[in-house]
């Protein structure tokens, strides 16, 4: 096993997937030049033909390549979560609502890896991490992969799936280290990841926060108290059975989300568990996700948005009261 | 420009087609036999006929709300057609796309879009997997003078012009987009002027006439399959009916005149490639007659096939939403 | 007290505030022969320069608006919800970020009336209903109103107020009557409203989901269950009090919402309720919110969609089990 | 056109601050004072400055994400600017928006948009207003080549052009939207010809000419303030440092070559402009040197400030949300 780090693990996805598939090819901006560093190399093994750089259409762009896709390619999209809202309406009107609309003719393996920026000082034009508004909308596959394994394996799944996907790269992990099995295959999507089992509590952790939940959790042990983390990997499909399972186990619901919390992923899980699961709940659910503000640009503030191992230890303690 | 006799016909056919699907669904409409806006093409067939007939059964078109032109131009199933905008499984999308939303990808038609000019970057995709694969396919979209005013229109020919993309842009231009002149709205005098923009040929076509259009369109599928890029071909109609059904109910005033629509009713695509085909002894009164009964008569079994065909049941909700299945939420 | 229709009250309020302040002005497609119905009149009134007839350019004009409110303006912007995918760049990158990303120097006081057609065959292009995907965003105002009082009063503080609004208008009330006082004014945001008294459950209903709440508590009473109904009016600011009052008070919540069920101001409400208000709650929340899927042409399938009295009823039933 | 001493010596001296500036970022951001990106105007400052210096301090401009020379340009306060990048109070936006989102609203500057084109239809609006109102301001906005191929410079263009607004679009050419050159972006020779697209006048200048800028700025204005709407003027330019702060670590490959750099180079905006007034008698080498030296104090004076501003709270956070207050959810 191979200490891989994430934004590797991506190219090395990209580059196995375009290998095994001719129909792949990725687009984006400056992508041949790796600027944003997940596509290094690809041109010269792949040609300006499946390696394409753009000029700054995104909405043109992107729905160049889910025409392309209708017709047989399997385009990887490369941009930054921010630049979406330009791209909306080929993602929405087209992407998400072409398949059903026009009775299941359309398959559109189309993907779109969206680079979440934020933690950095990038402010409010570059720090999206818009998931919770895609999971709104039926038709788009949603991926949050929180380590160099998961977002190999999934990015694999996602190219190799027909349906639309966005794959949503935390920015926070791209330099993160972590194993990477030798021949780690695509991840089958709606698989939870158990990143720890515990019994006083369940911490339910997307993307970045993981990492987040993880310190949280090996501190509160310290104090004896016993937290079952749980990586849901992807949004939709969501594994809301391994969820409601660790519920049943510890009786208390911690989410701790980076996307903004009013309407959130954590919104979400907290209402299927209120639902679902609500005979099993001991305590009240604590969503800890970013306040809802923009993304200031100074540190002193930013710092202060964010879930982070403070936060959910607490909101763990609250839930123990 | 030679064209075969076979050829000149079926303009006629598919340009009858249109008219009497139009016609047929109007009278159904009002009839209450179904719901929903649809938008008639009654006017513009010569537009959309002359277009795809100058491409081949593997080429792909897209098109946009004023939908039903499109597909039945392109030879697509007049009962698959009347089904679909009756809700029914027998319809193009069994009965979930509508009007709007008329798609037969088994030959090339890969959808109307609701959202105006939404439709233009995916026909460009499809021309970029034909660059891409080496292969000859073109690809062609229909969008309105109102559409041309998206920011998607801009994006797409600046594109398919860099990478020299077999795309054929085809502005209707019927005018209006709704009740707003182009001359309000397009602030050039043609739309086919824009085309300098993209460094790409530009060209203003007769929408009236087939033939034209035909050829216009043939020339910009010989350059596209040649790698020499995309066209924009504008072809300046005129739509005889109100913007869509149901909406003259609610428009406070008037935006077009009288003579106008009856100058433009004078020029009907119909009556003048008919007359060119008489006169030009391609073809008799009779024949032509003969085309319009024969064609009439299949749109009016439409309706019987619509009505016959049953609503999709309710097991139906959830599918055609993944093409890899996944739990519904 | 008149007897009014919602679309005209939407054209009052329009009216009534043109004629308040000249800084109000009008745009959208072909409003000026109120193709849509809520501008009639208002260019013989207000004239050219403040009833705008606009080219189909969505992320264009809706800018232009929004630049028009920085130096002053008060704009209203007609659309459909679904037009404003293509806009989106302008509603969130612009509107909603300028005034915190300057530092507080931005004012907006622009409004958007985006009308959500659903429910009668509009298919998936045209029958959007995504204030969820907004309200995960900050910095917009959300209103929903449900009668045409409520559209009246909130249309005229949307206009007056400094932010930027987005007005949900719900296309199947536009033909409702209902008492609108003669001198309606406008109704602060934030405030809930009781539509109806009860003690066994509480339905907080959303938009055009009020009357399926409502028909559905009537034929409940006659079994002898008690519903209280609250109507938010406006999902941010989310009058939190009210919801958590009534759930005191009832110990039970349905929640409906026309909106797509995941992520959604459904699942909001309940995350709310499920951490602020969770020792109130003796049953499961229960969310009646739309089928996750694209809004299908046919009446066979679309009219499975969405909440009715129905699956309402059904919903408090099964609170009460 | 003749050009008084004192607005000649302006631009030398806000040349010269923008040029200060950007070198001071640059050695702070790599001593690691602050962090966040940062995209350095040097070698375009004579886009900025000639542009800005033909408005009247009620005009409004607004820009892009290479966003410093913008508001210099405008006589923007060298210490807010140096503060914000800081993260401080001091700063215009209170450091909640960072280096690309520099706005000043008392003088004019709506603010300066991380999202490429995004700004182009917020500052059409703000001519909308002029217009609706009858006032006699105009509004200008900077954007790159790249940007050009946003549907948003599109719909804003066909938009000022239909209803003659009083802006100024004006495209920052400096060949390169990160590594991409514009002949690889934009399918049309110059940028400017694309105003032929919106029947508007299209003006290709020489962005190293500090007056070259000013007079085709000058014109635009005064066609805008006379009613005869927007101008699209292209300020053929070129960048000196990588795309942006931090970014040159991670690009492969070369985009440009050393010797175009070179050459670039050699049409230094400052050079040009310094050897002008001196040929022409209007001021001596001494002169300009003191407005170097002015300047440099005035900037290293603004690091001075920015290290003494104080980071904002945390009460800070929920602030500056909305201009009529409701809770935090
Ligand atoms: C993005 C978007 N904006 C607005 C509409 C509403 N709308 C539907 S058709 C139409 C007019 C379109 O005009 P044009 O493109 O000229 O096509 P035509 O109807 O004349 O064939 C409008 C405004 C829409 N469907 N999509
Ligand atoms: C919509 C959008 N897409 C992509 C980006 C990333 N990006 C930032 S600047 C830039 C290049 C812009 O080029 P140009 O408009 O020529 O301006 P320049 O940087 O050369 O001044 C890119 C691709 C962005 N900020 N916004
Ligand atoms: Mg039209
Ligand atoms: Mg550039």
């Amino acid at each position: 096993m191979a200490q891989t780090v994430f934004v590797e693990a991506i190219n090395q996805a990209l580059v196995e997937e375009m290998r095994r598939d001719e129909s792949v090819y990725i687009m984006g901006e400056d992508i041949r030049r790796a600027v944003y560093g997940a596509t290094a190399n690809l041109l010269t093994e792949f040609g300006e033909k499946r390696v394409l750089d753009t000029p700054l259409s995104e909405n043109g762009f992107f729905g160049a390549a889910i025409g392309s896709s209708l017709v047989g390619m399997r385009p990887v999209v490369e941009t930054l979560t921010s630049f979406m809202w330009v791209a909306m309406d080929q993602i929405i009107s087209q992407a998400a609502k072409m398949r059903y609309m026009f009775g299941g003719q359309a398959t559109l393996p189309v993907t779109f890896r969206a680079t979440m920026y934020y933690g950095g000082g990038s402010a409010a034009h570059h720090s999206d991490r818009s998931y919770p508004m895609f999971m709104n909308m039926p038709g788009l596959k949603i991926i949050v992969p929180s380590n160099p394994a998961d977002m190999k394996g999934l990015l694999k799944q996602s190219i190799r799936d027909n349906d639309p996907c966005i794959v949503f790269e935390d920015g926070t992990l791209f330099g993160m280290r972590g194993e990477v099995p030798d021949n780690q295959d695509a991840i089958p999507f709606g698989k939870a990841r158990v990143v720890r089992e515990g019994t006083d509590a369940t911490i339910v952790a997307i993307a970045g926060a993981v990492g987040h939940a993880e310190r949280a959790a090996d501190e509160l042990s310290n104090e004896g108290v016993s937290v079952e983390i749980i990586d849901p990997r992807t949004l939709v499909p969501l594994d809301k059975k391994a969820i409601l399972d660790s519920v049943e186990k510890t009786g208390r619901l911690i989410i701790a989300d980076p996307a903004h919390k009013v309407c959130s992923a954590a919104s979400e899980i907290a209402s299927i568990v209120a639902q679902e699961g609500f005979w099993s709940l001991q305590a009240p659910i604590q969503k800890v996700a970013a306040e809802q503000v923009h993304i200031p640009y100074t540190p002193s503030l930013e710092s202060l948005v964010y879930p982070n191992p403070e936060k959910i230890k607490a909101a763990v303690r609250t839930t123990l009261e | 420009m030679e064209i075969s006799k076979e050829t000149l016909m079926l303009m006629l056919r598919r340009m009858w087609t249109i008219r009497h699907f139009e016609e047929k669904v109007m009278e159904m409409h009002s009839a209450g036999e179904f719901a929903g806006g649809a938008h008639p093409y009654i006017g513009e067939e010569a537009v959309a006929v002359g277009a795809c007939l100058a491409l081949e059964s593997t080429d792909y078109i897209a098109g946009n709300h004023r939908s039903h032109g499109h597909p039945l131009a392109k030879g697509g199933s007049v009962n698959g057609a009347m089904a679909e905008l009756y809700g029914r499984v027998g319809g193009y999308c069994k009965g979930k796309g509508g009007s709007m939303h008329l798609a037969d990808f088994s030959i090339g038609i890969l959808g109307e879009s609701g959202i105006v000019a939404s439709s233009v970057p995916v026909a460009t995709g499809a021309a970029l997997a034909s660059h891409i694969r080496g292969e000859d396919f073109v690809s062609m979209v229909f969008f309105g003078d109102g559409a041309s005013n998206q920011g998607a229109c801009h994006e797409s020919m600046n594109l398919a012009a860099l990478w020299k993309l077999p795309v054929i842009f085809l502005c209707e231009n019927n005018q209006f987009a709704v009740t707003t002149s182009y001359r309000n709205s397009v602030a050039v005098e043609h739309i086919s002027d824009r085309a300098s923009a993209y460094n790409m040929p530009g060209v203003l076509v007769d929408g009236q006439d087939c033939i034209a259009m035909y050829e216009a369109t043939t020339e910009a599928v010989r350059r596209a399959r040649a790698g020499e890029g995309p066209t924009l071909i504008e072809g300046l109609t005129f739509r005889y009916e109100e913007h869509s059904l149901g909406l003259g109910r609610v428009r406070r005033g008037e935006y077009r005149t009288q003579e106008e629509i009856d100058a433009w009713r004078k020029r009907d695509p119909l009556v003048i490639h008919t007359e060119r085909l008489i006169s030009q002894g391609i073809a008799t009164q009779e024949e032509c007659d003969a085309v319009s009964a024969e064609v009439l008569k299949e749109v009016e079994g439409s309706v019987e096939f619509a009505r016959n065909s049953p609503f999709p049941g309710p097991e139906a909700l959830f599918e055609d939403m993944w093409a890899d299945e996944i739990p519904a939420p």
